[in-house]
C-alpha cells in the first residue's frame, strides 16, 4: 500500500482547487427553498451532477471510497478537512444523503466486485444518482415490515408493490429497494434487498403534495419489475443484514464521511450559512433588536445550534475511539430532529405575527410560519425521534427491549396496518 | 366536550356543524387555497341566516342571540369553526358588527343589516407593521378637521379585508383612541393581500393614506376608545380562543383513531406506552384548553371584572399548548401528518394563526402581569 | 326527607358563624412550613383538632357526611359555598386529606353500619385522626402489590409488614391499611382492608428525613400486630373493590367535597392567599419589577395558576353531569403535578442567585431554592404523574392497557422489586 | 465519558477519584451539613497536594499541571468534584491563584505558595446583591487615596468566602475594573455566611466598609481588568460546567440502575417504554452537556476568541438541561429521591447551585447575543 497524502497537504491542494474552480455561494445564499418549479429544480439537480463531475475530475469526489471504485481512499481525517474548505463553496448538496450514504455506502459494504466496479464510480461521476426504496405506506417506523414482495422467476424476480417518501425518485435514476422474499418466516428473516432502475415501464412514480406545497417526496407503485438475480445486495433472505447497516448509515449521516458537510452548513448538510448570522438577521427584521425576550431567544437558538454541532463531534469521537457504539449515532439523530424543531419555533417566535400574515414580499419574516408548520419533518424523516429513543434506551443504554408482536411469528400472519397497495398519503 | 348548553344552544351548534360540513368538508376546504376570496360568498351568506353575524348585535338593531347571551353563543360557534377548520370572516364581522351596535346602533342600522345578513363583510383594522407590531401598539393616527375626520397609518394581519365593505379602524387622537367606520372603497384605503399559512383564511395589509371620513364615521367617543377597544378585544380573543380549542379537539380526535387503527411491530401503535403518555399529556393540554376558553367566555359575556385577566390566562395558555399539542400529533402521525391531502394540517394552521395574532403568548404574558398590578394597585386604594 | 336548607340560607349562616367564632389568617400568612419542631407541630395539629370540634359544635363539619355519622347531610353546593366562605379563615388543613378524603369516604363507603357509626362521628369531631397504611417499600406506584401480611387466627388477623410514605403518622391515631390476606391467588384477588389504631406496641414508626430536613413522613414496621375482624373493612380478599375507590378518592381530593379547600387556597387545600399577591411579592423582592423577563415569568404562573383551577372546575362539572368518568380526576391529578412543578420552577428563576445562595433572613426568596429542590414532590405523593397517564390514556381514552406480568399468577410467583421489610428510604 | 485522556490525565482523575472516595463518601458528605466549614481542613490540604490548586499557577510560581494544559486538568478534576458532590474551595481557589499568578506571580509569591500547598483558601468576590445582581454588574468602588486603595460594596455568593484567608475583589475604579486581594481579616471587611442549598459547599455575603489596602493589593492594572475579569468569568464557568457535567453523570447511573433493579407490576420499571424514552432525552441532554462542557474547556485553555461565546452556550445549555435533568431522575425515583438518606439530592444540589451562580441560563443566553452582535460588528470593521 502506498503511502497516502499528509491531512495538511491535501488540505492545502484543496483550498487551491476549490479557490480556482469551484463557485462561491453569494452572501445572501440562503440555501434550498422547496417549493419551486419542477424546471427550475431540473436544472439545479443538472448542475449539482455537473458539480460532481467536476469534484471527480479535480480528484476530490469520494474522499473515503477507494480509489479501486473512483473514490480517493483517503481518512475520515481528509475528509473533514475537505469539508472544512468547502465551507462557502457550492456543492453538490442533494447527491449527498442518501445517494452518498446510505445508498452508495450500502453497495461498498455489501455489494459484490462487479457491482461497486459498475455503480460506484458512476455515483461518484454524478452519472448515478440513488435513492433508498426503504419506506411502504402503511409500515411507519417499522422498515422491516416492508410488503413489497419480489417473487424468483428463473434468473429474475419480479417486483410488486408501493414504497413512499422517496425523495426526488423523479429525478433520480436508481432505487436501493427492501423487498419481502418470503412470507412464512419471522419478519425479519424474509427479506431481501435488490438494485432498481427507476425510470422503466413497470413503475409509476407518484409526488406527494406536502402541506407547504412543495412535492419533492415521491410515492412509486412498483408493478411486475423484473430485476436480474445479478441485482440482488447480499444473500436471499438476508436483507436485514444489509438492512440494519443501511438504518445505521441513515442514524449516522450527519457525521458519516462519506458524504460532504461544510462547516457551518446546517444538519442536512444544506449551506445556510453562519447561524448566528440568520438569528441576527431575524432580530433586525422582526424590529425586536432591543427587546430583552427576543435576544434572549436569539441566544438560546444560537446555543441549540452550538450544541447540534457540538455533539455531533463528540459521538463521532466516541464511536471511533471504540469507546461508544455506532449506535449512539441515534443521539445525534435525535438532538438533529428535537433542536431543530426547537430552532424553528424560535425563529417563529421571533417573527410574531409576521410569519403567519406577513407582506408577500418580506423574504426574512415570511417564510417562517411555514417552517413552523413543518418542524417536525425533521423529526420523523430518516427514522423518526421515536425510534431513536428506542435505540437509545434498548441499544445504547441496554434497557428492555419493546415486546414485538411479531417475532418469531411467520410474516404472514402477523397483524399489520390496513395499507396494501394505496398511497398511505391519501386518507 | 362542552357542558351546560341549553337546548336552543345545542340546537346552534348542531345546525351550523352540519351546514359547516356538508358546505365546506375537507376536500373542498383544501381546494380553496386558490380562491383569493378563501370562501364563497353564498356560503357566507347562508351562514349568516343560521345567525353566525347577528350575536353581538342587539335585538333592537336586528341581532339577537339564541341564549340572550351572544358571545357565548358566538364562542359555539367559533369552536365549530375550529373543528372544522373552516372559511369565512366571522371574527372581524362579527367584532365589527357587536362594536356598531354598542356605539350606536340606531345610526349604523343599514351597515348593521347588511353586516347581519352576511351581504357585507366587516373586517377589525388593529394590529400595525413593525415597529409598533406590539400588541395593542396604535400609531395610525386620526385628526379632526373642518368637522371631518382624517386617517393615516398602516394595518396589517386585517382579517379578510380584501373582502370587506367596512373597516373598523382603531386609530390614535393624541393620547386616547379613536375608532372610525371606514368604507372599504373610500379614497387613500389600499388594501394588498398579504400572504398568510391558513389555506382558506386571508388577511390584508391596509394602507391609510389621508383618508377622509365624515363626522358620522366616528364609532363611539373620539379620543376615548380605549374601554371599546378593550371590549372588542376581549371578544376576538373569546372567537380566537374558541376556535383554536375546536381545531385542537378535531386533531385529538384525528391522532387517537390514527393510534387505535395502526400497527408497528404487530401491535397498533396506541398500544406503545411511550405514545399513551404522550396522548395523555395531550389529553390534559386539551381539557385545560376548553377550561380557560369557557372561562374566558363566561367572564367577558358577564362582564367579570377579571375578564381582561381571563382572556389573556386564556389567550398565553392556548397560544403555547395549542401549538405543542397540535405538532405533536404531526409528529405521531409520521410522514403523513405533513401532506397536503391529509386534514391535520387544516388544524394545525388554524392553531398557529390564532397563537401568533392578537397577541402572542409573551404579549399576554406581560399583559397578565400588568393588569395583576392595577388590581393590586386598585385594592389599595380601595383600602 | 325533610327539606334541606337553601344553599343561600347556608351560606349567610356559614359567613356569619365563621365571622364570630374562627380566627382569621394574618395577612402575611404564607401557609405551612415544612420545617419545624416537633412541639410546634403537635401544638398545631392540637389547634386544628380544636378548630375540627369548633365546626362540628358549630353545624359545620362534614358537609356532605349524612347527619347520621355527625356530617350535615348537604350537597356538594353547600359544600363549595363553604369554601368560598371559608377563604381567609384558619381551618384544620392537616384532618382533611388524607384523613376526611380518602380515609373517612372510604369508611363511610365500604364500613359496616356499626364501623360508621363508631368513627365518622369521632373523625368530624376532630378526635380521630386518620392516615393512610396503603405505600410500601418497593411497592412504588404498584399499589395492589402490598406485601405487608394479614394471617387469620381465630376472630382476630395478625398483621406483619411495613407500610411507607404515611404522613405524620407519628401524631395521627389509626391508619386504613391495605394487607395481603392471599398469596395464591393473582395480586388484586388476595387483599383486604383493616383499621388499625397506630399506636400500640406492635407498631414502630420511623420518621422519614426528607432532603429539606423536614420529617412529617413516616415509615411503620407491623410486627404481629393483631386486628379483629370487625375491624375488617370490605370482603375478605376483596380489598382491591375497596382499593380502586380509595385512590379514586385520592387521585380526586382537590375536588372531593368531603374536604374543605377554601378559596384561593393551593391545590392542597393549604392557605397560600391570592397567587398573584405572592407573585407581585416576588418580582418586588427580587428587584425585577421593571425585568420583562420576569414579568413574562409572573404572567406565565400565574396562567398556570388559574389553568389548574379552572381545570378542576371543569373536570368536576363534567364528572357531576355524568359526561365524564370519575376516571377523569386523573387528568387534575397531573395537572397539580405538572404545574405546581412548572411554578416552583418559575419562582426559583425569579429568585436567580438569592435562591441558592440567600441572605439568612430573606424570607421571601431564600425558601425558593428549597421549594425548587422539592417540585417533583408534588408529582409522585398521592400517585405519580406516570400513574395518572396511564389511567388517563387507558381509562379515560380506552387505549390498550400496559402489559402486566403479574396478571393472572398467583402473587407469590411474581418478580418484585427487592424490598422486604428494610426501609425504602435507606440505600 | 471523557475521550482522549493522556497517561497523565488518567492519572490526575484515578488519584483524584479514589481520594474523594475515600475521605468524603456519600455518608460523609451528608454529616457536612452541620459543619459551617462544610469540610475538613485536612481534607482540602490533602488534596491540594493532589495538585488540586496549583493548575491555574505558572510552574516559575510554584504550580503546574500535567499535561501543560492546566485549565483541562481542572476541569477534569471538577468533574470528579461533580461525580462525588465533593466538598471543598475548588473554584475559588483556583481562580484567586490563577489571577494572581497571570498578573504578578513573583509579587504574590507568599500568597501563591499558600493557596497552591492548601493552607490558604481563595474566594472570588464578584456578584452582588440586588438591585446590582445581574451578571457582571459591578457597584463596589475601588478608589485610589494616598497610594492605598480604598474599597466598598457588597458582594454575595462568595464561594467559601467565610473560610477564605484571601478574597480577590472586583470592583469599580471609574469606568473600569479594577481588581484588589483583600486578606480576609482586613478591617472593614465582614463577612456573613448566607444560606444555601448544598450539602458542603459553602457561600457568603462579604460587606466591604472603607476598606484601606496598601498599593500592593492591586492585581493587574488599576481600571483596566475587564479582561482579566473575564478571562477568570470563563475559567470558573469551564470548572462549573464540569462539574455540573459530573454530577449529571452520576445521577443518571443512579437511575438507570434503579430503573433496572425495581419492579412495578411484575416488570422492572426499565421495561416501561414511557420510561425508556425519557431516560433517552436524559443521556441525549448529558451527552450534549458532556460535550459542550468540554468545548468550552478546549477553547478557553486555548485562548479561542470564540471561548466567550462557548462558555456561556455551554453554560446556558447546562443551567437548562441539568436541573431538568436532575428532576427527571428525582421523579423516577420516586418519594425516595427526595429523602435525605438517598444519595440522588447531592447532585441535584450541586447541578442546582451551578445553574443559578455566575450567570443563569437567561443571563447567558443574552450574553451570547451580545457577543453575537459584537462578533458581527467586528468582521465588518475588518472588511
Amino acid at each position: 500500500m502506498s503511502e497516502i497524502e499528509s491531512v495538511e497537504d491535501f488540505r492545502a491542494r484543496a483550498r487551491a482547487w476549490l479557490a480556482e474552480n469551484v463557485p462561491r455561494l453569494g452572501p445572501d445564499h440562503r440555501g434550498r427553498s422547496f417549493v419551486r418549479p419542477d424546471d427550475e429544480e431540473l436544472a439545479e439537480v443538472a448542475e449539482e451532477r455537473r458539480l460532481q463531475r467536476l469534484l471527480f475530475d479535480g480528484g476530490f469526489a469520494g474522499i473515503c471510497f477507494p480509489k479501486e471504485y473512483g473514490g480517493q481512499g483517503l481518512t475520515r481525517e481528509h475528509a473533514e478537512a475537505f469539508d472544512q474548505e468547502l465551507a462557502g463553496y457550492a456543492f453538490p448538496e442533494r447527491l449527498q444523503v442518501p445517494n452518498m450514504t446510505p445508498c452508495a455506502t450500502v453497495i461498498l459494504e455489501f455489494g459484490t466486485e462487479e457491482q461497486k466496479r459498475t455503480h460506484l464510480p458512476k455515483i461518484l461521476r454524478g452519472e448515478e444518482l440513488w435513492m433508498q426504496f426503504l419506506s411502504e405506506p402503511g409500515s411507519g417506523s417499522d422498515v422491516a415490515g416492508a410488503k413489497l414482495s419480489a417473487v424468483r422467476d428463473g434468473d429474475d424476480w419480479v417486483l410488486n408493490g408501493s414504497k413512499i417518501w422517496t425523495t426526488g425518485a423523479w429525478w433520480s435514476d436508481w432505487g436501493l429497494c427492501l423487498a419481502r422474499t418470503n412470507w412464512d418466516v419471522p419478519k425479519h428473516r424474509g427479506l431481501t434487498v435488490f438494485m432498481v432502475p427507476i425510470h422503466q415501464d413497470g413503475i409509476e412514480i407518484s409526488r406527494i403534495e406536502m402541506l407547504d406545497g412543495s412535492n419533492e417526496f415521491c410515492q412509486e407503485y412498483l408493478t411486475d419489475v423484473r430485476v436480474p438475480d445479478t441485482d440482488r445486495i447480499g444473500g436471499i433472505d438476508d436483507g436485514w443484514t444489509v438492512g440494519t447497516r443501511w438504518l445505521l448509515h441513515e442514524r449516522s449521516f450527519s457525521s458519516s464521511p462519506y458524504a460532504l458537510h461544510p462547516t457551518g452548513s446546517n444538519s442536512y448538510g444544506s449551506a445556510q450559512g453562519d447561524p448566528a448570522d440568520n438569528l441576527l438577521a431575524l432580530l433586525d427584521s422582526a424590529g425586536r433588536v432591543d427587546d430583552p425576550a427576543a435576544r434572549e431567544d436569539v441566544g438560546r437558538a444560537y446555543t441549540l445550534q452550538v450544541a447540534t454541532s457540538e455533539l455531533d463531534r463528540r459521538l463521532h469521537a466516541l464511536i471511533l475511539s471504540g469507546k461508544g457504539s455506532d449506535q449512539l449515532a441515534a443521539v445525534g439523530r435525535l438532538m438533529h430532529g428535537v433542536a431543530g424543531a426547537q430552532v424553528a419555533t424560535i425563529a417563529f417566535e421571533l417573527a410574531g405575527q409576521s410569519a403567519v400574515a406577513g407582506d408577500v414580499d418580506d423574504d426574512v419574516l415570511g417564510d417562517l410560519g411555514m417552517r413552523y408548520l413543518l418542524r417536525q419533518a425533521g423529526s420523523i424523516g430518516g427514522g423518526t425521534t421515536e425510534i431513536a429513543r428506542n435505540v437509545i434506551s434498548e441499544r445504547v443504554l441496554g434497557m428492555p427491549r419493546e415486546l414485538a408482536l411479531d417475532r418469531n411469528v411467520p410474516y404472514r400472519e402477523v397483524r399489520t396496518a390496513p395499507s396494501g397497495g394505496s398511497s398511505g398519503a391519501r386518507r | 366536550m362542552k357542558v351546560g348548553l341549553s337546548a336552543d344552544q345545542e340546537l346552534l351548534v348542531g345546525t351550523t356543524r352540519k351546514y359547516l360540513q356538508d358546505s365546506v368538508p375537507s376536500d373542498v376546504l383544501r381546494g380553496l387555497r386558490n380562491r383569493p376570496e378563501g370562501y364563497e360568498s353564498d356560503y357566507w351568506t347562508t351562514g349568516a341566516e343560521l345567525g353566525w353575524a347577528a350575536l353581538l348585535v342587539a335585538e333592537e338593531h336586528g341581532g339577537g342571540s339564541v341564549s340572550g347571551e351572544g358571545l357565548r353563543d358566538l364562542a359555539l360557534v367559533a369552536y365549530e369553526f375550529g373543528r372544522q377548520a373552516s372559511p369565512g370572516p366571522l371574527l372581524g364581522t362579527n367584532i365589527v358588527a357587536g362594536a356598531l351596535s354598542r356605539a350606536d346602533g340606531a345610526a349604523f342600522e343599514s351597515e348593521l343589516e347588511q353586516l347581519v345578513s352576511g351581504t357585507a363583510v366587516g373586517a377589525w383594522a388593529y394590529a400595525e407593521p413593525v415597529p409598533h407590531g406590539g400588541l395593542g401598539e396604535v400609531a395610525a393616527s386620526a385628526v379632526e378637521s373642518d368637522g371631518q375626520w382624517v386617517l393615516s397609518g398602516d394595518k396589517v394581519a386585517v382579517e379578510h379585508a380584501a373582502q370587506a365593505t367596512y373597516l373598523l379602524v382603531t386609530a390614535r387622537t393624541g393620547d386616547g383612541l379613536t375608532q372610525l367606520l371606514v368604507p372599504t372603497d373610500t379614497p387613500g384605503v389600499t388594501i394588498t393581500p398579504q400572504r398568510t399559512i391558513d389555506v382558506s383564511r386571508r388577511y390584508a395589509r391596509v394602507a391609510l393614506r389621508d383618508v377622509r371620513l365624515p363626522a358620522t364615521a366616528l364609532v363611539g367617543v373620539a379620543g376615548a376608545a380605549a374601554a371599546d377597544v378593550e371590549l372588542q378585544l376581549q371578544a376576538a380573543l373569546v372567537i380566537q380562543t374558541a376556535e383554536m380549542v375546536g381545531a385542537m379537539d378535531r386533531a385529538f380526535e384525528l391522532t387517537l383513531g390514527w393510534l387505535t387503527d395502526r400497527y408497528s411491530f404487530g401491535r397498533p401503535l396506541a398500544s406503545y406506552q411511550a405514545l399513551k403518555h404522550r396522548v395523555a399529556d395531550q389529553k390534559l393540554w386539551l381539557e385545560t384548553s376548553h377550561a380557560l376558553a369557557d372561562a374566558a367566555a363566561v367572564a367577558v359575556q358577564s362582564g367579570d371584572p377579571r375578564a381582561g385577566e381571563l382572556v389573556s390566562v386564556a389567550k398565553s395558555y392556548l397560544a403555547e399548548y395549542g401549538p405543542e399539542l397540535l405538532q405533536d400529533c404531526v409528529q405521531l402521525h409520521g410522514g403523513i401528518g405533513v401532506t397536503y391531502e391529509h386534514d391535520l394540517h387544516l388544524y394545525l394552521r388554524r392553531v398557529v394563526i390564532g397563537s401568533a395574532l392578537l397577541g402572542t403568548a409573551r404579549e399576554h404574558r406581560l399583559r397578565i402581569t400588568t393588569l395583576l398590578e392595577a388590581r393590586k394597585g386598585a385594592r389599595k386604594v380601595e383600602a
